[in-house]
């Protein structure tokens, strides 16, 4: 699945988009870890479809998941 | 006016400073609407502040990017319930900057209006704050000696 | 920007309505502030409200007249009180319109500006609801038969 | 004394000043009520000096008095 990135974790990654296989959010975030150096470190959400979710749920892989790091609107 | 109303999803960036011109162009087009007795403008200002961590760093800029898709989904969902929460409102507009915006000038606007001024004020409050901790808005700020660190609304 | 600091009395009125260039102006002025990150902006539009009392009657104008001499004095206390509690407060900027207003144009303004949206947005409800209640401004509304009625604020 | 009028006060006097001769606060409000028609089912304050008084006090002629109808600003 595509994995969207901004701002600082961008940055980190070196890039926007990540392909990562995932079958659940908990299994994203592990992957997450290996490919984006120091993340372990940084504050960030995973926004499913747009939307940031907290916890465990089954991914199908047609979602759209982004990760984003602290917010600075305004 | 009627861009002003609920329901559908407006886009809110802009590119660039926002210009004082056009938040005058938005007051003046108001003054059609005769049912309206207060508006209440809050101006979100790029600010020279120092950084501590860097030395004789300071904000020369702030680089805004953002998740548009989730921030203009977001956005849609406060002005409707903003407009749920002050049905008297007369309409609701808010420009957020994209790209770099150099310190002074100015980079967020939120305006209602309404027949009274209590709606007026606690609309934009209320938006505000929630548009600065829900909206997917990244900012980096460009430090005197080029050197960045990442904005965080606290 | 020198000017919006406390401490002498300004002349706040401006006669016949408020332009929104003249906003757009003020505005830009601060652009030179860079420890500026927030201006909170109130606008008083004249409403075309129905006058019950009157059949057909609707405001078409509000003619302002003024104790000027003790409004200024009031204004500078109140401004003087509201930088003693928004030490932090950048400037205030105050106008109101003395003569006739028509209905959809501007008859006041505060504008406030501080490094934070807190300080801002609570200096302007404070001296908003502070200049209604303790200004001696007096409004004639004009009614579509000429005729008119006195304007009190609740 | 000069007394300064305003607004809807101002409209009931036909005339913008009256010139009044009082020694207290309650003096001139018997006055005021004998000189504006109706004055007496109207909301006003008087101010004195610039400022809004409640209650009594002397005057000695100098103050600068205003009779004040209901504020109408913003």
């Amino acid at each position: 699945m595509n994995v969207l990135l901004f701002g600082s974790i961008a940055e980190k990654a070196g890039v926007a988009l990540l392909q990562v296989e995932a079958t659940s959010l908990s299994a994203l975030r592990v992957e997450l870890i290996k490919r984006i150096p120091g993340l372990e470190h940084m504050r960030y959400a995973i926004a499913v479809d747009r939307k940031v979710m907290i916890g465990e749920r089954p991914l199908t892989g047609s979602e759209e998941i982004a990760v984003l790091p602290p917010f600075a609107g305004g | 006016m009627s861009d002003g109303r609920p329901h559908k999803v407006k886009d809110i960036f802009v590119e660039g400073a926002i210009p004082a011109s056009f938040i005058a162009e938005n007051i003046a087009k108001h003054a059609t609407r005769t049912d309206i007795g207060a508006h209440e403008i809050f101006l979100g200002q790029v600010r020279a502040d120092v950084v501590p961590s860097v030395q004789d760093g300071r904000v020369q800029a702030i680089e805004f990017t953002a998740y548009r898709e989730m921030a203009l989904e977001r956005m849609t969902i406060i002005r409707e319930e903003a407009f749920t929460k002050w049905p008297a409102m007369t309409c609701l507009h808010v420009h957020h900057s994209l790209g770099c915006i150099k310190a002074g000038e100015l980079c967020f606007m939120v305006f209602a209006s309404a027949p009274h001024r209590i709606q007026a004020r606690e609309a934009v409050a209320w938006v505000v704050d929630r548009i600065k901790a829900e909206l997917p808005i990244f900012g980096r700020e460009i430090l005197s000696d080029a050197s960045h660190v990442w904005k965080t609304n606290s």
